[in-house]
């Protein structure tokens, strides 16, 4: 492969990746916008998400078989599930807590994170669950790059439900809603404006495309483990603080720019894949101290 | 641990709670002076009566109380979450491991340089940081936990994925401290020391601004506290406290590995001073036992050990957010 | 107004666009008694946390005894000399009313973990200094009884005490009071009045005033600002703001100010 | 310090009683393997053929006369709380230890059995990292990753390899095979065209994989375990590579090829000796399916044969001794085992190299070396 060949690769490599962290860094972003949380459960839904998709393909399987038809139908009852259980994660372990001091409320987000992992846990003696599907491996080629059709089916999923949410956001009521309670909470009850309701929507939305990005790399990887939600909940969250925390355009272009520094990150020399998560939180960190509001977020006013 | 007898003082409530660390009988002092040495006592008779397995088990458990104690300091005190306290505690066994095998130092050497290089560590990523709201502390730490244990994983002067072995037990005055038993009169001291230190923290003008800026940041710098500082003194004390139970650690077990500083083992350290509740000196030493010692009692768990005390988690943040140790909560 | 303790000389603050100061010029003398006043919203509040250094103010000079305040944080401006109150009660919860004040006592003391944990001399006699001015400033305010309770407990109107006390143990050269008189009732707000004025006769220090209640603020003042809509509309004594046409056109613009400037 | 005198005597009253119960009727072998964590299958695999081989030496009478017992120590794959479960062990009493699987959780043992002088037969662990740590009394029964490195290089060159890519996952023991692999690599006068590292739990190797292909290796080394693997192979074939791929002996679970599909087709596996190809272990895999409903897995045969070895070697003491028991077993001379002959060299590791190769066909293992 000639060097513009590798690039355009790891160009594909990284488009790909960062449409999985987009959409779950989406979640983490419009719930801290929100109720200004930091939901540390956010990468484990998309673990569930994973384990509900591929339940429900199981059953399904037989009758719409296993390619992506099932894949799709699959996917849109795990979001369902997982939207309706992060609804009822809100309700009963952070709404009690919106005004307890910080450290609770982040405290009980990290202890929501632990049960649902160690629950699957359980529920498969930490074993690899593989995840069978009838995804092909074809593909077309482009000058020097292979492009496989699950690809690109994942990465234009990926946009039409980002857009989707775009639209939603900027067009309907809720999604204004949504972004008024993320400026000013208190200021929206005084309006009228249901909060606990915008906020429950929120939830549901965040979850349901965690659990749409959790079913899909399912399907495109083949496996689930109780674990995959630690390592993308994190480099989600990187990639929302690179976007501006809070910011939705922001976390889709974070999730991209994360996805593109970590594949082309591991073609530095000196940088081998050995270091690369090294790298990526060494961004974040990075980010948090010299840029905090990231690419696009606005800067929050001064204290008090 | 002197009764408080300056003018002004009095058992203040607060103050109460955090300092002794049978503060439920404060009002009783000669009760509480009395559990104290029932309870040092029976430190010493323990590997005795229970044997060698226990003894293990308990060492193992005074380090979690040494470590705990450390990270109460940052979270239980200041208030700050910090999901990475493994990483200090990987700088305090790491530097035993490299001092003394790579280039030969003592043991007891090592010490000051295993502090040293943790508050180091503690002020660069405190530092610019504890700035920022105090959320992007907890993933920040996370994200240098992580960084810690990869890094750890990959260099070969911290003997990369197997890590270190063959680390020698130390002499002190002509005593090896090498059977399970020493290393358990070595944890005990130590873990005595870290109590005394962590009394006297909470007992001082330091001890008070940590809660001041814990209870309100904005009053707190308003009475002239500067917060960055305040707080980046807590994460640095914890950061040292971690240090140095590394410190012991490496020589106990006298192998490390970079799978020994996990993200587990920084949520374990944390389950250690949420359970027993957070601040509270007996709580902390409570949730610690709770955390090594309960899966040893309930071996049949197996599997579901950590979900259990995940959801022991939750259900004490949302049912009894100031840990199971009594004393009144400190959340509303 | 030159040798002013404190002095603003056009300070503008804007918040998204929003000007919420403009151009404001205020002085508080050396051992003065000043009142600043004005119908909601005016930016009296936001005023203050500019001179406490909470806000950035985005032109204009501040300075205190001839320091500039400007780039100060918050923390070095009280070590500074000045000390405030917050117009929402902002003590330290589940902490007990000498562990509050005590708080003040930190920008004047130095000891750190070395001292917390080995106690030499010097610092036990630091720790003793703390507690000796914790109670001589709760004694000044009249908090005599209730020191072991945990202060958010105490009733409404001591709490306000205990928070002047606790920005007494700053020992400042000038003291904010955001509103001191919020919530007290007739007998309460007399002594509020008598504790103003000893707080400058004994001590020495100058007092800046937000308050609503015009009638303590016509009391206790020498000076009075008015401020509305971030503008700086009068200057003078009480009997000068009575009387200025502005002032009484400001607070009319309000339909249920205006009641209280007839008092 | 007349308290502390009382206790210490207590405590001798304590072990006393505790050491006569132990000289009653049976002897207690530990088994240290994990049987919690992510690792358990195999523990609890191992634990099994300590099961059938306990049950049958009892039956025909025991050892000097005792029967054995097995405890069950949980290594949870975890160095700490292996160092927990062996220092419950020492105390029970044991007279011998079998298992270690992951040698993380292994190496930190090997000085508790030292200490306490307990002849430790090790059936699975085989990091290199083993030998210079060991106290004189463990003997490894699995050949060790040198020589799984050098079957690797020599079955890998043999198949007109000139080109490898090697990729581990940062654990001990895949970066040790990496890093062993790659220096007989290199001596053997071939190319190491890329070394990467994956990362446990990741679900995207895409990156490595674009890395490899830019290499264009002849061949594709992974080290580490099956289920991280068979994402790897999985991706190396989505992406177009058709050369070599080659796994270590983590990743010999048939498991691999429910993940990782027809895409396993033709990959190669280097393996420890697993019962179905071993002509001795026909009955013994027979006995394991109707006591336990499975088939044996990859580390059955070694521990079955490490309890028999340690029944053997007391036997032949004819003590419990430890010194003369761990003697006994140095002394083991090409006898005959279900895995094959057993001798030690002088670091008390396998003689011999058992390294088999397997080849996927149609989703099953079948033997490429022979």
């Amino acid at each position: 492969m000639s060097l513009l060949d590798i690039l355009a690769h790891q160009l594909l490599n990284g488009l790909v990746l960062g449409s999985f962290y987009a959409l779950v860094a989406l979640g983490y972003t419009m719930i801290f916008g929100v109720i200004k949380l930091l939901n540390f459960a956010h990468g484990d839904l998309y673990m569930v998400g994973g384990f509900i998709g591929f339940i429900v393909l199981s059953a399904i399987s037989s009758v719409v078989g296993g390619g992506w038809f099932g894949i799709f139908i699959a996917m849109l009852l795990s979001m369902l599930a997982v939207g309706f259980l992060g609804v009822v994660i809100e309700r009963i372990a952070y709404h009690p807590m919106l005004s307890a001091p910080r450290l609770s409320i982040l405290i009980t987000a990290l202890a929501v994170s632990l049960v649902l992992q160690n629950t699957a846990l359980a529920l498969t003696n930490g074993q690899y669950t593989a995840f069978r599907s009838d995804l092909g491996f074809g593909g077309i080629t482009l000058g020097g790059l292979f492009i496989t059709y699950n690809q690109m089916v994942l990465v234009a999923a990926a946009a039409v439900l980002m857009i989707a949410l775009e639209f939603f956001v900027t067009h309907t009521q809720y999604g204004r809603a949504m972004r008024a309670v993320a400026v000013d909470a208190d200021m929206c009850e005084l309006l009228g404006i249901n909060v606990a309701a915008v906020i429950g929507v929120t939830f549901f939305i965040g979850s349901a495309l965690a659990a749409a990005a959790g079913t899909m790399a399912g399907a495109y990887y083949g496996s689930l483990w109780y674990f995959m939600g630690f390592l993308i909940g994190l480099k989600a969250f990187t990639a929302a603080v690179i976007g501006g925390i809070g910011s939705i355009p922001g976390a889709m272009l974070g999730g991209l720019v994360l996805g593109l520094l970590e594949a082309l990150g591991t073609q530095i020399p000196g940088i081998g894949s050995e270091w690369k998560d090294v790298f990526s939180f060494a961004v974040l960190i990075l980010v948090l101290v010299f840029k905090p509001t990231g690419l696009l977020g606005r800067s929050e006013q001064e204290r008090m | 641990m002197a009764t408080d007898d300056r003018p002004g003082a009095g058992t203040t409530p607060a103050l109460a709670r955090l300092a002794g660390p049978l503060a439920a009988l404060a009002d009783n002092a000669a009760a509480r002076r009395a559990g104290i040495v029932a309870l040092l006592a029976l430190m010493v008779v323990a590997p005795f009566v229970f044997g060698e397995y226990a003894t293990v088990i308990l060492t193992n458990a005074l380090l979690y109380v040494v470590l705990a104690l450390g990270l109460n300091v940052v979270v239980g005190y200041a208030g700050l979450l910090d999901l990475g306290y493994a990483a200090f505690f990987a700088v305090g066994a790491y530097t035993v491991g490299i001092l003394t095998l790579r280039v030969g130092v003592n043991f007891w050497l090592t010490l000051p340089v295993a502090v040293c290089t943790a508050a180091l560590a503690g002020v660069i990523i405190g530092g610019p940081t504890l700035r920022l709201r105090s959320d992007y502390l907890a993933i920040v730490t996370l994200g240098f936990g992580e960084i810690v244990r990869i890094s750890a994983r990959n260099m070969s002067i911290t003997g990369m994925a197997s890590g270190l072995s063959g680390i020698h037990q130390p002499w002190l005055f002509g005593w090896h401290i090498a059977t399970p038993r020493d290393f358990y009169y070595l944890f005990c001291v130590l873990a005595i020391l870290a109590v005394a230190v962590s009394v006297r923290l909470a007992d001082s003008r330091l001890g008070r601004a940590w809660l001041y800026v814990r209870y309100d940041e904005d009053a707190a710098e308003a009475m002239g506290i500067d917060r960055v500082r305040v707080k980046l003194a807590a994460y640095v004390t914890g950061a040292i406290f971690g240090a140095l139970g590394g410190v012991f650690f490496a020589v106990n077990l006298g192998a490390i590995s970079p799978e020994s500083f996990s993200f587990t083992q920084s949520v374990l350290i944390l389950m250690a001073v949420i359970l027993g509740g957070m601040g509270k000196i007996p709580g902390v030493i409570l949730g610690a036992m709770i955390v090594i010692l309960g899966p040893e009692l309930l071996r049949s768990l197996g599997e579901l050990r950590l979900l259990v005390f995940a959801v022991g988690l939750l259900l004490i943040m949302l049912f009894r957010p100031s840990g199971i140790w009594p004393g009144r909560g400190r959340q509303q | 107004m030159s040798g002013a303790l404190l002095q603003l000389t056009g300070v503008g603050l804007a918040f998204a666009g929003n000007r919420v100061l403009d151009e404001v010029d205020f002085a508080v003398p050396e051992r003065g008694i000043v009142s600043l006043i004005g119908p909601n919203g005016a930016g009296k509040t936001s005023l203050f946390n500019c001179i406490t250094g909470f806000y950035r103010p985005h032109v204009g000079a501040i300075t205190f005894g001839g320091h500039d305040l400007r780039r100060l944080k918050p923390h070095r401006i009280t070590a500074a000399g000045i000390a405030r109150t917050f117009q929402n009660l902002r003590l330290f919860r589940e902490m007990s009313v000498p562990e509050n004040v005590m708080s003040g006592m930190h920008c004047r003391t130095h000891a750190g973990a070395f001292g917390a944990i080995f106690r030499p001399p010097r610092q036990r006699a630091e720790e003793a200094e703390i507690r000796a001015t914790a109670a001589e400033c709760l004694r000044f305010v009249d908090i005599a009884g209730d020191w072991n309770r945990v202060a958010t407990t105490l009733p409404y109107g001591h709490q306000r005490r205990v928070e002047i006390a606790r920005a007494l143990a700053t020992r400042p050269r000038l003291l904010l009071l955001d509103e001191p008189a919020a919530g007290l009732h007739g007998g309460e707000k007399q002594e509020l009045i008598a504790l103003i004025n000893r707080i400058r006769d004994e001590r020495g220090i100058a007092v800046l005033l937000i308050e609503h209640d015009t009638g303590l603020v016509m009391k206790v003042s020498e000076r009075i600002s008015v401020l509305d809509h971030g503008v700086m509309i009068a200057e003078g004594t009480a009997k000068e703001i009575q009387a200025n046409p502005r002032v009484i056109e400001a607070y009319l613009g309000q339909e249920d100010a205006g009641a209280d400037l007839e008092l | 310090m007349g308290i502390l005198n009382k206790a210490a005597a207590a405590g001798a009253v304590f072990v006393l009683v505790a050491g006569s119960a132990m000289a009653q009727g049976t002897l207690k072998i530990g088994v240290q393997v994990p049987t919690t964590g992510s690792e358990a299958t195999y523990g609890r695999d191992m634990a099994n053929a300590v099961v059938i081989a306990q049950d049958e030496i009892n039956k025909a009478g025991g050892v000097l006369g005792k029967k054995l017992t097995m405890v069950i120590g949980d290594s949870a794959c975890d160095p700490q709380q292996a160092v927990n479960a062996a220092s419950k062990l020492v105390s029970q009493g044991v007279a011998g230890v079998v298992g270690g699987y992951c040698s993380g959780a292994t190496l930190p043992t090997l000085k508790i059995y030292g200490d306490a002088k307990v002849p430790f037969v090790i059936t699975a662990s085989n990091s290199t990292k083993l030998i210079p740590a060991n106290p004189g009394n463990a003997f490894m029964i699995n050949s060790t990753g040198d020589q799984q490195a050098t079957k690797a290089t020599e079955f890998l060159a043999s198949k007109g390899v000139k080109t490898l890519a090697i990729v581990n996952e940062g654990d001990a023991y895949s970066q040790d095979l990496a890093n062993l692999t790659r220096d007989d690599w290199t001596k053997a006068g071939h190319k190491v065209v890329a070394f990467e590292t994956a990362n446990k739990g990741e679900q995207d190797y895409s990156a490595i994989v674009t890395a490899i292909r830019a290499a264009n290796p002849d061949a594709v080394f992974w080290t580490a375990y099956y289920a991280d693997g068979a994402l790897l192979i999985r991706q190396l074939r989505q992406s177009g590579y058709r050369g070599v791929i080659a796994v270590g002996d983590g990743s010999n679970s048939t498991k691999l090829f429910d993940i990782a599909g027809r895409a396993a087709e033709g990959v190669y596996a280097f393996s420890n000796p697993i019962a179905q190809f071993l002509p001795a272990a026909k009955a013994f895999i027979k006995t394991y399916k109707a006591k336990f409903g499975n088939a044996p897995g990859p580390y059955a045969p070694l521990t079955y044969d490490g309890m028999r070895l340690l029944a053997w070697a007391i036997t032949k003491a004819g003590t419990t001794q430890p010194a003369a028991v761990i003697k006994a077993l140095a002394s083991a001379h090409n006898e005959e085992w279900l895995a094959g002959p057993i001798t030690f060299t002088k670091h008390n590791t396998l003689a011999r190299s058992n390294f088999i190769v397997l080849e996927d066909k149609n989703n099953a293992w079948i033997r490429a070396d022979k």
